[in-house]
């Protein structure tokens, strides 16, 4: 597309997964908050990070919303892409993850889990969270013993039937869980702001889209505006475009969004530290060409 | 007789489910767990949603795996014949199959995403891709076998080398053909799974991952029960061609 | 009379697992256009290679074999009875003798008509429904037969056409390849066992021997083709002498 | 004479392995995406990695897979075999097949995890299942269209069932049987990527799926690499026993 | 003489695509052990289906039918050439001769041993590592000859077995059953379209006659197994009175 078109900055494709994280772009799309800035928003789901990072790093899509690792992995294999904004998780309220013991096990502390089996998609934000959660609690994460189930549902699964002590998941496959009789061991909620997921770009659509890009967060912060003046209005689209067990649906609480907002310095170098330590990064990414400002 | 067999067929059919049936319950007694939900669960969320959800998801899957197949027996059929008739042709593909067959096709996604979106084209494609593997080693193998006899009897009355093929190839390697399309018919099913998961919110295969990514498993079996549905007709008419155009086989 | 074959020292040999087996070894003969050509000789001395040979079947072979000037694949107007049918399991009577027919570019009344015709004239019209695998052995044998009949070919090759027939229907058969030989007078090289049947139909006859397959003998014969000739003593006297001719075989082989 | 078919052999898998390369390195230069990396990159990865790291994912994966298949034949031949020439059990089995067979085993993947642990026995299980299940299929109409004469022959000389199978049934699906082997051996290597994805750090699958998330192009491609060269040789090992075994089929 | 076999209104229909086409009709037959039986009669009258009868391949009959008062499945020592041979394409002509005494638990030397005297025999034993393919008409033949030679079975069931052989490989032949047959003492039942064999052969000779096939005449002809026989008038006496009878067959059918 030309960058002079006025209609190539009309249309935005967003990949993502079936997460929370999609809710406000799904009440600006209800809302007609979108079309009022004549913008067309397309929300492409996809049901494995794999596929969604293929995707976007095959130009596919506009943006995404992803893991803050996976924008630090693909920027450092030398795609050329910014963090626009944190999707969720400003707040360590936001976002949470959590370790959670199965229904059966013996563990009550972090410090139990030592020698026991957890569940955790490796390379990614939950090994993160459950490196730096272990670490909080005293433990190695070397003392323990990292089974990497990448399926979300098939992580539950394992839990729910004692095949594993613990797993790490986000919400809410926490709430059901919990509703199934496990138990919350240790979770990123207090404390340190550990998990944060975030909206990325590529290069190309900044520069030939910002405008686009503008007016898509401006219809994004009023969908953020919409949901946290009345949450509960919004929870059966919640329920419907995310995954959201039946059994918990009825009382589950939608819970609180920000602002557009970049990500942290230090919140990012700590990631990026890690990352550096596992020999991820194939190239150094720093903060300044990471984030994108100027876009709300 | 056909009446006769069509009436046994169905009462054969029956007890089948029945006993599936059967052994879903008690194995759902047995396991005792949310992931595996005894048949009737299944069934009910069958009955309510088969109108207003599965029928659209199934529309779209079921144009997805057709065309697929079609393309890929469109391409591989005459491949395979082509391989298993010319040896030479057949020495130097061989390698080249040999050397792809084994790699899964799913690492090409991103290649296919590049080259053709993230749309239903990329999807077709990638299930044409892995069937038309399946019906070009089958095809190749069965035209391989060709029994001798038979070419050289149509040979002598000088026919040209496509009536080579009508007439003995094809024919030969007919009932195999269609063994190719039933098992690629059941790997298409199971690509489903692979490409029904990005960029789209149709198909039984999305229904079924999506339910179970919500822990929906009434729903999820449903969607399965649906899926087995949907396999076991366009079995039924693949066996209906077998019946009808190798009727010569052992008549 | 021109010759329609001609086979100048032809050598054929098998490869099978990288061993050799010759098959045939210098065999030269000519056959004039619109005689009946016999080949006799013990069993697997390499008849139906030959056969195979001039049929453009088998392009394995060093020598020259020309049909009417041309080597055998350009020739269009051969027709071959295999020894063993070579009926197509897939196709009905009908369609197995219709498929040369098709194959000529020849549809539609007039190939449903001569396929007509010479099931009727066979005795097979009745069965032109069933595949190959619901007849009995003699019936697939005239299916074959009826199979390159219909063609109206030039040179009709025969391997052992009539082995399966009872004596009445072979005669029958003979009679009418006899019929057809004098109405449009092609050419026809036939194999057979029957030494009674080599002499009342091969004008020429070529006596072979194994090991490898050559040609021992070739006997003028005017008989040929005399319907009356069959009793009489003459016949018997060409019938005996033929058979000392196959008895004075290499015994090597066996 | 099996020197030269061997010589011709290396001569024509060497030219094919340039062409691919070839081909790779303009698809990779015309797609211009780090998801795609050169053949040069990838195979020198492929030659840092090979002894270090891809040996011992190679082993794991070769070890599940072998497992699988041989187990999945032991079980898929027989009853192939059996149903292809017990027309009143094929057609009591058929509707079993025909349900069971288009549902995508993934689905499974819960229950089995519940029945047999995370561990290798589950993964095993399921290749095989789904191996299994082509096989038996494959073999099965293989043997319902064995030539009946045939049969008739070795029953004349009052031959049990047994030598019935032996003589008769199982030489004659030979052919297709190694077929659906090769075929079986391109899924089983395709579910790697189902299986290996939990509770392992070990094999193929995994280390493809890993460099993949961990967006290292060149490892994963080496792995692809190294995964066509595994499909390859077993490949190479089939192709021999069907020379060998199947020499009669137009020798 | 006790009888060794004995048909009783026996009658097979074929049925195919819900079409039934009757084979063989109200035949009764009976042959004394030690007996040469041969059957003669048109194409496509019934021979084979019969035959496979006695051989218990086919159970789909009405009538009884008794080897030596038992059921024909029931009996272990008979042995059965096909009209189409048999052969497994998948065995060399060494191990389908072999596989009867395989099957019938005869193994080791003893096997081998008589394997290879019946191939010598048959001369063929320079072809014993071919596969069927690799043979000639005649000498597929010839194997599936020595397939059941080599079980001495008590009950020879041969379906058209020379017919592919050339005049003195089969006299050969016809004198080895006969040896056998002298030195043994068994029961043999051969199918021919020959009548000079039917009559060299058959102490006892049935005419069939086709649609449905039955048996019209049954001959007891003394002078079977007659090597002095062959040529005299007596014989040809015979033979000529058999190739009366087989005229008058029915000629509605064809
Ligand atoms: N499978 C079958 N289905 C239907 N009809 C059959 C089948 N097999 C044989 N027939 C018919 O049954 C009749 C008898 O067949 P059979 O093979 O016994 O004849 P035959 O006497 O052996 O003839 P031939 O001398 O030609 O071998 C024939 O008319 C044949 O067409
Ligand atoms: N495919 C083959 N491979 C090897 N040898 C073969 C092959 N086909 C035939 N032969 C051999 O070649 C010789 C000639 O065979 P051919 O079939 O021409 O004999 P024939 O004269 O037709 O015999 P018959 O009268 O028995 O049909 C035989 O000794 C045979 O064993
Ligand atoms: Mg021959
Ligand atoms: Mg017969």
């Amino acid at each position: 597309a030309n960058p002079g078109d006025s209609q190539a900055g009309d249309t935005l494709t967003i990949g993502s997964m079936t997460i929370e994280e999609n809710l406000p772009v799904l009440v600006a799309q209800q809302n007609g908050y979108f079309a009022e800035q004549n913008l067309e928003v397309k929300l492409l789901t996809f049901q494995s990070p794999v596929e969604l990072q293929s995707a976007f790093q095959t130009g596919q899509l506009d943006g995404m919303i992803t893991d803050i690792m996976i924008a630090a992995l693909l920027k450092s294999s030398g795609e050329d892409l910014r963090v626009a904004s944190i999707a969720l998780g400003a707040t360590p309220e936001e976002g949470r993850f959590a370790i959670i013991a199965s229904p059966a096990s013996t563990v009550k502390s972090v410090a139990d889990l030592k020698g026991k089996s957890i569940g955790i998609s490796n390379n990614s934000i939950i090994e993160y969270v459950t490196d730096k959660l272990l670490l909080a609690g005293g433990v190695n994460p070397g003392e323990v013993n990292k089974t990497t189930v990448a399926k979300l549902p098939l992580r539950v699964e394992m839990l729910l039937s004692n095949q594993i002590d613990a797993i790490v998941v986000p919400d809410p496959q926490i709430s059901y869980v919990v509703s199934q009789g496990a138990k919350i061991i240790a979770e990123d909620s207090q404390g340190e702001n550990l998990s944060q997921s975030v909206t990325i770009v590529g290069k190309k659509t900044l520069n030939e889209k910002q405008d686009a890009l503008q007016r898509f967060y401006q219809a994004y912060t009023k969908g953020v505006q919409a949901i946290n003046a009345s949450p509960d209005q919004y929870k059966e689209l919640l329920v419907k475009n995310v995954n959201i067990p039946e059994s918990i649906a009825a009382s589950y609480q939608v819970q609180h969004y920000s602002e557009p907002q970049l990500p942290e310095e230090k919140d990012v170098n700590k990631v990026l530290e890690w990352l550096q330590e596992k020999g991820l990064l194939k190239n150094p990414v720093d903060y300044e060409s990471f984030v994108q400002s100027g876009l709300y | 007789m056909p009446l006769k067999s069509l009436t046994s067929k169905v009462y054969t059919t029956l007890i089948t489910v029945l006993l599936i049936g059967l052994a879903w319950q008690i194995l759902s007694m047995l396991l005792e767990t949310t992931a595996f939900p005894p048949p009737w669960e299944a069934l009910q969320s069958f009955g309510e949603l088969f109108f207003s959800e599965l029928m659209p998801h199934l529309q779209v899957s079921l144009y997805r795996v057709g065309i697929s197949l079609m393309v890929a027996a469109l391409l591989g059929i005459p491949l395979g014949l082509f391989l298993g008739k010319n040896k030479r042709a057949d020495a130097w593909s061989a390698p080249f199959l040999y050397l792809t067959f084994p790699v899964p096709k799913v690492v090409f996604l991103p290649i296919f995403l590049i080259l053709l979106g993230i749309g239903d084209v990329s999807k077709i494609v990638m299930i044409t891709l892995i069937v038309f593997y399946q019906i070009v080693v089958t095809t190749r193998d069965a035209a391989r076998n060709v029994q001798h006899e038979y070419v050289l009897s149509v040979e002598s009355l000088r026919a040209s080398t496509l009536e080579l093929y009508r007439h003995v190839y094809f024919p030969a390697c007919l009932p195999s053909i269609l063994t190719s399309l039933k098992l690629g018919l059941g790997t298409a099913m199971a690509i489903l799974f692979l490409v029904e998961t990005y960029a789209t919110q149709e198909g039984i295969g999305y229904f079924i991952m999506n339910s179970w990514s919500s822990l929906a498993y009434d729903k999820m079996f449903a969607g399965i029960i649906a899926m087995g549905l949907m396999g076991f007709l366009i079995y039924l008419l693949l066996d209906t061609c077998e019946k009808f155009f190798c009727s010569w086989v052992n008549p | 009379m021109k010759n329609y074959l001609t086979i100048e020292s032809l050598n054929v040999v098998y490869a099978q697992n990288g061993q050799l087996t010759p098959a045939l070894k210098d065999v030269s003969l000519t056959l004039p256009q619109g005689q009946i050509g016999a080949i006799i000789g013990p069993s697997g001395c390499g008849k139906s290679t030959l056969l195979n040979v001039v049929a453009g079947l088998n392009k394995n072979y060093q020598g020259k074999v020309l049909l009417k000037g041309a080597p055998p694949q350009a020739n269009n107007e051969v027709a071959l009875i295999l020894q063993e049918y070579g009926l197509l399991p897939w196709k009905t009577v009908w369609d197995n003798v219709r498929l040369g027919l098709q194959i000529k570019g020849i549809a539609g009344t007039q190939a449903a008509q001569r396929t007509e015709e010479i099931l009727k004239q066979l005795g097979l019209l009745h069965l032109r429904k069933r595949f190959p695998i619901q007849l009995s052995g003699g019936q697939r044998q005239r299916v074959a037969i009826a199979r390159s009949m219909v063609l109206h070919p030039e040179l009709l090759l025969m391997d052992e056409p009539f082995s399966s027939l009872d004596a009445l229907t072979r005669e029958e058969m003979q009679d009418l390849v006899l019929k057809v030989w004098q109405e449009t007078g092609l050419t026809i090289l036939i194999i057979t066992h029957n030494i009674e049947e080599a002499v009342f139909l091969g004008q020429k006859i070529f006596v072979m021997s194994p090991c490898p397959g050559i040609i021992t003998q070739e006997i003028n014969n005017p008989l040929a083709g005399d319907y009356e000739a069959r009793g009489k003593m003459e016949f018997l006297e060409v019938c005996n002498a033929l058979r000392l001719s196959l008895r004075g075989r290499c015994q090597a082989c066996l």
